[in-house]
Order: C-alpha cells, then structure tokens, then sequence
C-alpha cells in the first residue's frame, strides 16, 4: 500500500501557472525526491499532494483512490515541514501526539504509540520538553516522529535538511534512509540539493519552471540526462556545455577552424556536453586540444581546472590533486569520447 | 574624567522633561498628601505635614460619593471592554492574516473606526441603550468600551498571528485538525503573549475613558474618570481640594501601576499597532 | 420607526439576555444626589417608613443619579417614558422641562402654612402644583468682616475709596456697611480691594466672579440685572434681555473684569474655584449660593477665613433687592408603576413634621416663620433663608418654561462671550435676544 | 466545510458586534439628521429634509468648532512630533542603557486625559495650584491661564505634554530599529552627525513620524475629555471642539437634529479623508 500518482497536475495562482502538468507516480516503497532550482514549483507539487494546495487541474491518486478533493487529513500522508512546525507551546509528548488527538484515539493507544515513536527515534528522554529546549537535530526528529506516529501511507519530506548544519546534515541523511528502510513506506522528498537527491532517491523528479524536466534513477539521470537542463543540474561541478557548432563529416567544427571528432551520428547534433571528470590534461603534443590554465581551484583530491580553450572558450576539467599548475601554463586535452552527451538546437539529448 | 560626564546633559534634559510632563501628577498628589489650612496657606509642591486624610475622607465615603463602586463599575467595565475585543477579533483577524479575507470592507471600517470621534455614534447608542434596558449599566459600558478598543485589538492580533510560522497551520491540518481546532489549540496559545498585551492596553483605555462614561451612565455603572469629576462638582465645595485630589490620585493609580510594570508591553503594542495601522 | 425599533428592541434584549430589572412594590424616589439633600431626604424617608399606616407596598426606596448632567438625564429617562422611579426630583427652572412628564400633585391640608404660598410657587407650573418644595436655593452675599469693618473705621481710606470709585464708576461713594450695598457699592468695594487697583490691598482680588460657560453661573449673575429692572420677557411675551437694566448689569461686571478685580482664571470658575478664592483669603466679598454657607462658615473646612465670613442677602440696585431663588422639590412620574404611593409621600412631605424632620437633617427648606421658629435654635441658617425667598426672592418671567435651561444655557455662551472680550455688548445682547425668542416661542 | 464558509463563520463575531453595536446607531444617525426631534418627541420624529443641515451649516458656532478642533489637531501634533522626536533622538543613549526612564516618560500618557483635566483644574487654580503659586512667588504674577487670550496656549500646552511621550514613545522605537550598520556604514564613509541626522536617520524614520502625526493629528481633532472638564465650552465658546459642540448641542440644548446633522457631516468628512489617506498610504508602500 502506498502508491501515490499524479495525473496531468495543474497549479495556478491568478494568472500565474505554477505546476503546467505534471505526471509521475511514487510506487509503493519507493524514496521519490523532487529536485530544481528554487521557484521551480517543487514545494507546490509537494503540498498539491499533501492536499495544503487545491489543484487547478488533474488529478492525485493514493492507493488507486482519487484523492483530490479530500482534506489533508484525509489523504492518509504524514508531512515533515521545511522549519519542523512544532508546536512551541506543546510539550514533545504533545507534539508528537496532537493528531492521535484529534483523531480521537484512545488515551492509553496513544500513550503507547507515541512512546514507540519516541523509541524509535531516540526521543524518549525529552518527551516533557518543549521544542524551543531542543537542539536542531532533536526538533528534526520530533518532526519526524509526529509524522512515523499516525503510521500514514506515505511521508512527504519539504526541505527537511536545509535548516541543519552541514555536519547534522550528513547524519540526518543517513538516518532518514534507514528509516526508510525499516518502514518500508512510500516517501516524497523536495531538495533543491543534487547531493540529497542523488543520496537518498530511488526515483528523482526534476523540475523546471513547473514542468517535470525528467523523471529517472540517480544514474539514469547522471549518465543519461534528457536535455541540457537536467545536464547541468546534475552533478558538480556541472557539465560543460560546448557553444553551439555545425556537425558534419564526424566532427564538430568550431571557430577558429577548431573541430573535435565525434564520429558518426544518427541526428544533427548542435550541443556538445561533457563533464569535467572526462576530460583530461595531457602533454601538448598528444592533445586533441590545446588550452591554456586560466584559474585553479585546489579541492584536496581534485584540481578543479579553469582552461580556455581558442575557439570554444571556458571549460572545467577535474585534474589529479597532485598536479602543480600555473595560470597561463599551456595544457593539452583530451576527451572521453564515450562519455560525450549530444543534444540538438533545442538542447534536447540527441 | 571627560567621558564620565558625557551624558550628564543628557540626564539634565531627561530629568526637566519627565518633570514638565509629570508635574500635574507630582503637583496633585502633593496637594492630595496636604490639610485643607496647608493648601490654602500654602500650594506649592513640598508637603510640610504629610496627612493620609483625605485618601481616609475617599475611602471612607459610602452613602453619597461611592469610590468602592466606581471602582467595582470600571473594573468590570474594563474587563469587558477588554476581554470582549479579543474574543470577537481573534477569529477575524485569523481569516485576514490567512486568508487575506475581509481585507476590502471589514478590516479597514475597524481600523477607521481608531480615527472616528465616536462621539458620533454616542446619541443614538444612548437611545438605542434606553431601549434595551443596557443604560446605566456596566455591561452595556463594558460593550462600548470593547468598540472603543476593537482597531487595536484587530492590528495587534492580525500582527501577532503574521508572526506564527503558517506552517505550523499546515501541520495541524495534516494533523487532521479543523480550522476551528487549529484556531483554539494552536495559533490561541501560541498568541499568548500578544493577547496579553492587548489585553493591558485596552483595560488601560477602557479605564480611562470618559465620555461613553458620562453619557450612558447615570448612578449604578459610573466608571471612575466620571466619579472623579463628581468630587469636583459636587462633593468639592468650598475646602475639599485636597479629597479631589486624593480621588484623581486613586483614579489614576489603577491603570499607573498596570503601566509602569508593563510598559515593556505597551510601547511594543504601541509601535506595532501604529505603525502598521 | 416605531415598530422596527420594538423588534429591535426585543431582539437585542433577548441577545444580550438584560432585561430590565422586574417591576417591585415600592416606591422609588429620585433625589438630589451628593449633597445635604440627599441626607435629609434619607432621613426623611426613614421616617416615612416608619410610619405605622404606610403599607409594604407603599415604602419608600431611594435611588440617586450623578449630579453631573442630571437634568439632562432625567429629561431623556422621562421622555422616554421610564417607570425607573415613582418620584423624582424638581426645580423650579426645569418644571416647564418636565411637566409634560408628571402628574401635578395634592398637597396635605396644612401645606400652605408650612412652606408659605412663595415658597409653594416655585414648585408650580401653569397655575398647577407639580410638587412639594424641599429646598430652596438661592444667592447670599459673602463678605469678610475683618476687612470691611477695618475699612469703615480707617478714615484716611475712604478718600482714595471715593477716588477709586469715581475713577471706574464715574460715581463719588464711600465705604458703607455692606447690608446697605447698592451694586454699585458692591462694585467699589471690590476695585478697592484690588491689589492691581489698590496696590495697598490686603487681598489681591475685591470680589470672586464665577463666569465659567455654564449655566448655573448666569442664575448667581441674575440678582445683578434684576435689581436694575431686568426680566427676561413682558407681558406679552415679547423678549427684554436687550434692556438698560441687562446693559447696566454686564456693563458692571465687565469693569470688574477689566480692572482685573476677579482672579484672572474667573471664566472657568465656577462654585467650587469661587469657593476656593474666597477660603484662600484673598478675596473681599462675593455673591454665591447660600449652600456654600456650610463650608465657607466652617473652620475646619475653611481655616483661614471661617470666623471672619460673614452672609447677608445680595446687595440693592434702583429696583429694590434681589436674589435669584429656585426650590428643588419631588414631583410625581405620571409612568411610574406605583403612582399612588408616590402621591402619597409627596403628600406626607408637605407635612410640618417631614418638612421639620427635613430640615433638622441638612435640608434647607424654606419654611413659614411659625414652622422655622421651633428648629431655630439648630438651623439658625434656615431663618434668613425663608426670610430672603419671601422678601427678596424673584424669577425671571419664562424661569419655568419648558426651554428655561436652554436660556440659561445660551445667555451663559453669549455673555461670557462679551465679558471675555469675544464679541461687543450689543452683539451679545443681539444674539441672546434672538436665541430667546426661538426658545421662548 | 468550504474555506468560504469558514472565512464567513470567521467574520461572524466582529460583523454581529459591529452591527448591533454601530449599525443600528448609524442607521438612527442619518435617520434623525433628517428630522425634527428633540426630547419631546424622542420616539416619533417628523422628517424634516435638510433642515438641520442647513442650521448647521449656517451656525458660526460649528465653524468656530470645527476651526478649534483643526487648529488644536494640526498644532499638537506638529509639537507633539518635533518635541518627541528630539527627546527620542537626543536621550536615546542613555536610554538604551537605562529602560525604565521610558516608564517615566510615558506616564502622562497612561493617566486618563479626564483626570489629567481636573489635574491641571487644581494645578492651574490661583488659590490651590501649585504652579501660580511658584509663579507669584518668583515673578511676582501669574498669567491667566484660562483666559481668552490664552486659553488655547494652555490646553495646547496641556495636549502637548500629555501626549509628546506617545510621539516620543513611537519615534523612539523606530530610531532604535535603524539598523546599526548603516549607521556605521555612514560614520566609516565620515558622515557628520548632524547630516548623519538628517539624510539617514530622518528618512528612515519618516513613515513612522507620518503615522504618529496622523494618530496625534485625529486625537487632537477629536478632543473632548481634558477640555471638556477643565474649561467646559470657554469663555464664549472659545474651547467648544467639535466634540464638545455635538454633545452641548444633545444634552445642553437639547437640539438633537442639530447635533446629529453636525455628527453625520463629521462622519463624511473623516470617512473621505480617511479615504484618501488610506489610498495615499497604500501608493506609499506600492
């Protein structure tokens, strides 16, 4: 149980359309992220589900049932909200246990559920504090069990993590995907953080400007992103996309007389993309480019390598840490042409 | 040496403006501390023979001029004109911080009622309480008092209920809770500190107003400010300065104390609700 | 109009769940609150209810609105029909208000001997009695023994009094003891004790002028004009306040004003600032109510001046003496839920024994010679009061018309108007005339 | 239950009170504006057009009214903000380190404007005021402080101390809530004080003097209980504010229409300015 479907969604506010038809299911079990920039209408969609927002348009499906019209409440979904809204004037026990409440659930059933909850996440020595004498990570955790306590079909996450230190972060995460394992529930997750969603997802949404720019698993989407939006998006630092050029006879050709060999192609390729990891610095003589070193950033591991190439211009090249660079010093490149991503005019994956 | 006397011209103006200001108060209560031969021999401000008498002549009053029940009508008086207001703008101001509704009509008729002499509607109310059996009656002053405060309450409340995260609303309805639930178990608390506020400010005001007081009150609901004035015009006569004074001294004193202690409240309130008025 | 305002009467009624509290067995009276009044009516109702024959419906219960705005009050409790009291207090420039509202009264047998037909009058409207008389208001003159009798015996004074005198009155006069005061005397006398015209005074002001806006402050004023002849209409109804005898009297004041001989905040005075220039010391004479008797004539609340003030009845002009004179009464609510028992005790007020019950509890009735002559020994005070309603007392023709307050009120707006320097003599005596009429149509 | 329905259930409350308590109260104001009435006849009034208005309108006295009340509200509230403001500005070092001089400052303001009348009533008093008393003592005179000439001095001097610790109160608040760093930013970029003052600190605390202005302003114009027990109408109506003049002209002489008629042309006219004002502010903040 668990399945939630979106069908041709539609949200707007006066004239201003913020989700332009969004399709996609969350099977049963599965850990779905919805990731974009921010105003990309992530946040929206989730709360279209969760029934805070009414829908313009479409329909939500839980379970196979339309749900719609139906209240929150109703809908049978737990929420964990981007700033926790805890209760400030409820104790934890109280937090954790208001819709027991409110559902009228028996005093000793909820006493025994919130007690479980509070178990499970580690709660129980603060069950009488109020939220404002807990630590960040405790107030995320009480969000958490307020939503495991109602034992709802499906959990939606906004933005859980953003309010964290970065060190918390990394914990949290870890927690939040064990949790998923042990409850085995059907969870919605927005981020605008890649990292989170490619951690965490078993399915991710991307989103743009309301639309759903690709729907897949963390590596589908890295080795095989559908457009140039989803390219960049994902993976850091980002693809780099090479300026428009002309293909033809197995090449693209650039200013300057420059052209790189790309063999064969079905289409017309007119976007070249290729993430700095597969490119390489090599000696002057072997290169298939020759550049010259504008900017390094020193990562540890990594060099994160600014080069300017003639004819093409900027590009990133993750190097060996080890390397010793200067700027101006002339490199070499060479490309991993089996990790090149072709796109047409419209920046569509060719 | 020089920088421990920078402030003194500072402190020098303080001290002469909180005199100025608060000489009729000084001057009051240092004639309501005086014998009715030192007054007359002597106005000024130092108190050669302190006396309690005339505060014993208020206090002690009971068949003609009644201090305890002036006192007893403004409590009550107030506490309706201060409780009510609550009551009845929480919700709306509920449905304007959330919901932008009422924004049109209700809410700005509220907020202009603050800049209404309200001595307008005082005829009519007069009439409209005769009919009702409500004048002369600390209930019937009570709910005009709560008129009298109802701008503030509204801005103050729309404010303070901007300041609770709108998410905590979204969580309770995920929580299955209804608007109403959500209202009294969740945003009312949360509100607390606010309410509080409101609430002193508009006792203040209820206390301390006059005219609805005058008006619609004859003998059983006299507030205190129109009490006080009795003492002038009747009870004063010809050496009874020092009773009106104690009386204006007991009269202030209820709504002094409430505002030393919460000042902090008050110039908060005051702010919010002017500037965003 | 009518019909939608039962309904909502009803439903705001219901609403509010305040209902008027249910209809009792008794008899509710109205006095005069806050004063000697009132004390002497409680005094006088205890006894009533003593009375053996006076049934348990028929008792009598007192209720007592504020003085501030009273009449006001009254007049829109009465017109509105309330049974809120039986009986309620009178007077005699209100009677014409209210007597639409009442229902005129029998008095007991003996009433006549009682209280004496003047006294009886101001309680009268349209030739019927409204009410039984309890107190009778009127103006004393006010004087310091110490200074006028140093005065009358200094020789060397009398002529800068006359100079004085001449200077500012056009008139050569010379101290004289006040019982003999023309308004003119009473004017001299208060620019000679004027330190900004006397800079020798002992007192910084010769006289206290209440001339705040109000209404009760033109009915101290009034002795004044009437002494020179002055009435508000004639015979035939037509207005007079535009008269010598107004002329006269404004003229007067304003050269008191002018020269500075009332303290310089007089137009907010009223009765009790009066009453406080006067027990400060430093005040020669002043015309006041002759209820201020009680504290001015008191040591204990008038240390400074109590034993050297002396009163006397206002002082003389070329129409003969006068003093304003009012009664306050109790007249019976033609609404009210228990009209025959109001009648009744209205009645029984008439009574000697009431009146002297009354009387010996701080009232001050104005009581007939033979009735004031057993309380004498202890209401001394009561004697000249009668004397005075009787040989001095006056009212301005239309004094109990229904608008008479409406008057008061309105010569007080134009008068002070003038005095203050507002507006000239013939402007304010235009627009009083004009005002009256409208009132007085 | 639709979100509708729930805004309505919402507004129920306040709408209900409002009604009843000021509905049916304005309904009677236009009403008996347009009608003969007086006490007499409380409960059958007999239309009578635009009579009262007109009366009204051709009274000087409610033109002389309605000066005095533009005139005190304009004046207190200029006072009232610059002698708030320099207070504000001037002794907000010290208060910053000591909060309980605001508790002072602001006590006038607590006490009921009623009281704080019959205050000066004995302060003022020749005989038992202490301040004539000092006066006489040092000078050797006192002014008339009620008098026609200075009657409006007074009771503008009375508002004005009254009612600078509100002004004082607000502009405080907004003075302290200029944000440090721009003023730090000003004096690194070597601003003086005195234009520090005037182009950085004025201007970020003008809408909160507008405001103060605006609510001094209505108070002022609609004054009533300080005036009206200290000097009653004045000498020759010389203190009448509208306020007082609408309540003489009910209870004092009784002419109900008139002062209904006065009640409903005061109404309109704050009803429009308030109208405009409300569209000022909103263009202000657009």
């Amino acid at each position: 149980m668990g399945t939630i479907e979106l069908k041709n969604v539609t949200k707007s506010f006066g004239p201003v359309a913020v989700i332009k038809g969004v399709s996609l299911t969350a099977e049963e079990g599965e850990f779905v992220v919805f990731v974009g920039p921010s105003g990309c209408g992530k946040s929206t969609l989730l709360r279209l589900i969760a029934g805070l927002e009414e829908t313009s348009g479409g329909s939500i499906h839980i379970d196979g049932k339309d749900v719609t019209e139906l209240d929150p409440n109703h809908r049978g979904l737990s929420m964990v909200f981007q700033s926790y809204a805890l209760y400030p004037h409820m104790t934890v026990y109280g937090n954790i246990a208001f819709a027991l409440k409110t559902a009228g659930v028996a005093k000793l059933e909820i006493d025994r559920k919130v007690r479980a909850a509070a178990e499970t996440l580690k709660l129980t020595p603060y069950l009488d504090r109020k939220p404002k004498d807990l630590s960040g990570g405790q107030r995320q955790r009480v969000a958490i069990g307020r939503a495991i306590v109602r034992q709802p079909k499906g959990f939606l996450f906004d933005e859980p993590l953003s309010n964290l230190d970065a060190a918390l972060r990394t914990q949290t995460r870890i927690e939040i995907a064990n949790l998923h394992k042990e409850l085995g529930a059907t969870m919605v997750y927005v981020t605008h953080d890649q990292i989170e969603a490619m951690t965490l997802a078993d399915k991710i949404v991307v989103l743009n400007d309301g639309e759903v720019m690709q729907i897949g698993s963390p590596k589908e989407l890295y080795y095989a992103p559908k457009n140039t939006f989803v390219a960049q998006f994902i993976g850091s630092p980002k693809m780099n996309l090479l300026p428009r050029a002309s293909y033809g006879g197995g090449a693209m050709h650039y200013q300057d007389g420059v052209k790189i060999d790309i063999g064969h192609m079905d289409g017309t390729p007119s976007i070249v993309g290729v993430r700095p990891e597969d490119i390489s610095l090599c000696p002057l003589g072997e290169a298939e480019l020759s550049a010259s070193v504008t900017h390094n950033e020193f990562h540890g591991a990594d060099n994160n390598v600014f080069v300017s190439v003639p004819g093409i211009g900027s590009l990133n090249v993750r190097a060996n840490g080890k390397l010793d660079l200067q700027n101006g010093q002339p490199v070499g490149l060479v490309l991993d042409k089996s990790q090149l991503h072709y796109f047409d005019e419209n920046g569509v994956r060719t | 040496m020089k920088n421990k006397y920078k402030d003194l011209p500072r402190w020098i103006v303080f001290a002469i403006a909180a005199f100025v200001m608060n000489f009729p108060v000084i001057s009051t209560l240092s004639t309501a501390l005086k014998t009715n031969a030192e007054i007359s021999r002597d106005p000024g401000l130092w108190v050669h023979a302190p006396t309690l008498n005339n505060f014993a002549v208020v206090l002690q009053v009971t068949e003609r001029l009644n201090i305890f029940s002036y006192l007893h009508n403004s409590l009550v008086a107030s506490l309706i004109g201060s409780i009510l207001p609550i009551l009845v703008c929480f919700p709306m101001a509920y449905a304007v911080a959330r919901r932008g509704y009422g924004t049109d009509v209700i809410f700005p008729t509220v907020v202009n009622l603050r800049a209404m002499p309200l001595i307008i509607f005082a005829i009519p109310l007069y009439m409209m309480y005769q009919t009702v059996g409500l004048l002369d009656t600390r209930l019937g002053l009570g709910l005009i008092l709560a008129v009298v405060n109802l701008p503030l309450a509204l801005l103050l409340l729309i404010n303070a209920i901007n300041d609770v995260p709108y998410e905590l609303d979204e969580a309770a309805r995920m929580d299955g809770a209804r608007i109403f639930t959500i209202l009294v178990k969740v945003v009312f608390p949360i509100c607390l500190p606010t309410l509080a506020t409101v609430f002193i400010f508009s006792f203040i005001t209820a206390w301390n107003e006059f005219l609805f007081g005058l008006m619609l009150t004859t003998s059983e609901a006299v507030p205190m400010t129109v009490g006080a004035s009795f003492f002038f015009s009747s009870g004063g006569g010809g050496g009874q300065w020092g009773v009106a004074a104690a009386v204006i001294i007991v009269a202030s004193l209820p709504p002094v104390v409430l505002g030393v202690l919460m000042y902090k409240h008050i110039s908060r309130s005051m702010t919010a609700g002017a500037v965003k008025g | 109009m009518r019909k939608s305002n039962k309904y909502l009467a009803t439903a705001a009624a219901a609403l509010l769940a305040v209902l008027p509290s249910l209809a009792s067995a008794e008899v509710t009276v109205l006095g005069w609150p806050g004063g000697p009044e009132e004390v002497a009516l409680r005094a006088a109702a205890k006894l009533y209810n003593s009375n053996a024959d006076v049934s348990e419906d028929n008792k009598v219960k007192l209720i007592f609105f504020s003085r501030d705005g009273f009449y006001d009050k009254l007049q829109a409790d009465l017109a509105a029909g309330t049974d809120a009291f039986d009986a309620n207090l009178l007077a005699t420039y209100s009677i014409g208000r209210y007597a639409p509202y009442l229902k005129p009264v029998t008095l007991s047998d003996n009433a006549a001997e009682v209280f004496g037909d003047a006294v009886l009058k101001t309680m009268q409207f349209e030739g019927q009695q409204f009410g039984v008389p309890t107190d009778l208001s009127l103006h004393f003159l006010y004087y310091r023994t110490d200074l006028i009798q140093e005065l009358l015996e200094d020789a060397s004074q009398h002529d800068k009094y006359g100079d004085i005198s001449e200077e500012y009155l056009g008139v050569r006069l010379s101290p004289k003891d006040p019982d003999n005061w023309s308004w003119q005397d009473f004017a001299a006398n208060a620019l000679y004790f004027t330190k900004s015209v006397n800079s020798d005074s002992p007192t910084r002001y010769g006289t206290v002028l209440q001339l705040k806006n109000l209404l009760f402050n033109m009915m101290v004023f009034h002795s004044l004009p009437r002494a020179y002849g002055a009435d508000w209409m004639d015979a035939d109804g037509n207005i007079t306040v535009d008269s010598e005898a107004f002329r006269e009297a404004l003229g007067l004041f304003k050269i008191l004003v002018d020269a500075g001989a009332t303290p310089k905040d007089s137009f907010s005075y009223e009765y009790a600032e009066a009453n406080a220039a006067f027990g400060a010391g430093q005040v020669a004479a002043m015309m006041q109510w002759n209820a201020a008797a009680a504290d001015l004539m008191d040591a204990k609340k008038t240390p400074v001046t109590a034993t050297v003030t002396a009163t006397i009845a206002p002082p003389t002009g070329p129409e003969g003496r006068f003093t304003h004179v009012h009664g306050l009464g109790l007249g019976v609510n033609a609404s009210g839920k228990n009209v025959a028992g109001a009648e009744a005790f209205v009645q029984w007020m008439s009574t000697s024994e009431a009146a002297t019950t009354y009387a010996l509890n701080g009232g001050a009735p104005g009581l007939s010679a033979e009735v004031v002559a057993g309380i004498a020994s202890e209401r001394p005070d009561l004697v000249p009061l009668g004397q005075f309603a009787s040989n001095y007392g006056f009212v301005m023709t239309g004094g109990t018309s229904a608008k008479a307050l409406s008057v008061y009120e309105l010569q007080a707006k134009e008068f002070t108007g003038f005095l203050s320097g507002g507006q000239s003599l013939d402007e304010a005596l235009a627009k009083t005339a004009t005002g009256m009429a409208e009132l007085l149509k | 239950m639709s979100p509708k329905t729930e805004n309505r259930i919402l507004a129920t409350p306040i709408v209900l009170f409002l009604l009843v308590m000021l509905g049916f109260p304005a309904v009677l104001d236009i009403l008996y504006s347009f009608s003969e009435v007086s006490f007499e006849n409380l409960r059958s009034p007999t239309l009578n057009g635009g009579k009262n208005f007109i009366k009204v309108v051709n009274d000087p006295e409610f033109w002389a009214a309605s000066w005095f009340s533009l005139k005190f509200g304009v004046a207190t509230a200029l006072s009232e903000c610059i002698l708030g403001l320099v207070l504000a500005v001037y002794l907000a070092p010290i208060i910053r380190k000591n909060n309980w001089m605001i508790a002072v400052l602001i006590m006038p303001m607590i006490i009921a404007p009623a009281m704080m009348g019959l205050m000066y009533r004995l302060v003022l008093h020749e005989f038992v005021g202490s301040l004539p008393h000092y006066l006489y003592l040092w000078l050797g005179d006192s002014p008339a402080f009620l008098s026609r000439e200075n009657v409006f001095l007074t009771v503008f001097t009375i508002e004005t101390l009254q009612w600078t610790p509100f002004a004082f109160l607000l502009i405080y608040m907004a003075y302290e809530a200029i944000p440090s760093e721009m003023r730090e930013a000003a004096s690194v970029d070597g601003t003086r004080p005195w234009r520090m003052f005037w182009f950085i600190e004025v201007p970020q605390m003008a809408p909160t003097l507008a405001v103060a202005f605006f609510i001094r302003f209505i108070d002022g114009f609609r004054v009533f209980d300080n005036i009206f027990v200290l000097t009653g109408a004045g000498a020759g109506g010389s203190t009448t504010s509208l306020s007082i003049y609408i309540y003489l002209s009910f209870f004092r002489s009784g002419d109900i229409g008139k002062a209904l008629a006065a009640s409903v042309i005061l109404f309109c006219v704050a009803f429009v300015i308030l109208f405009f004002a409300g569209r000022l502010l909103r263009r202000d903040r657009a």
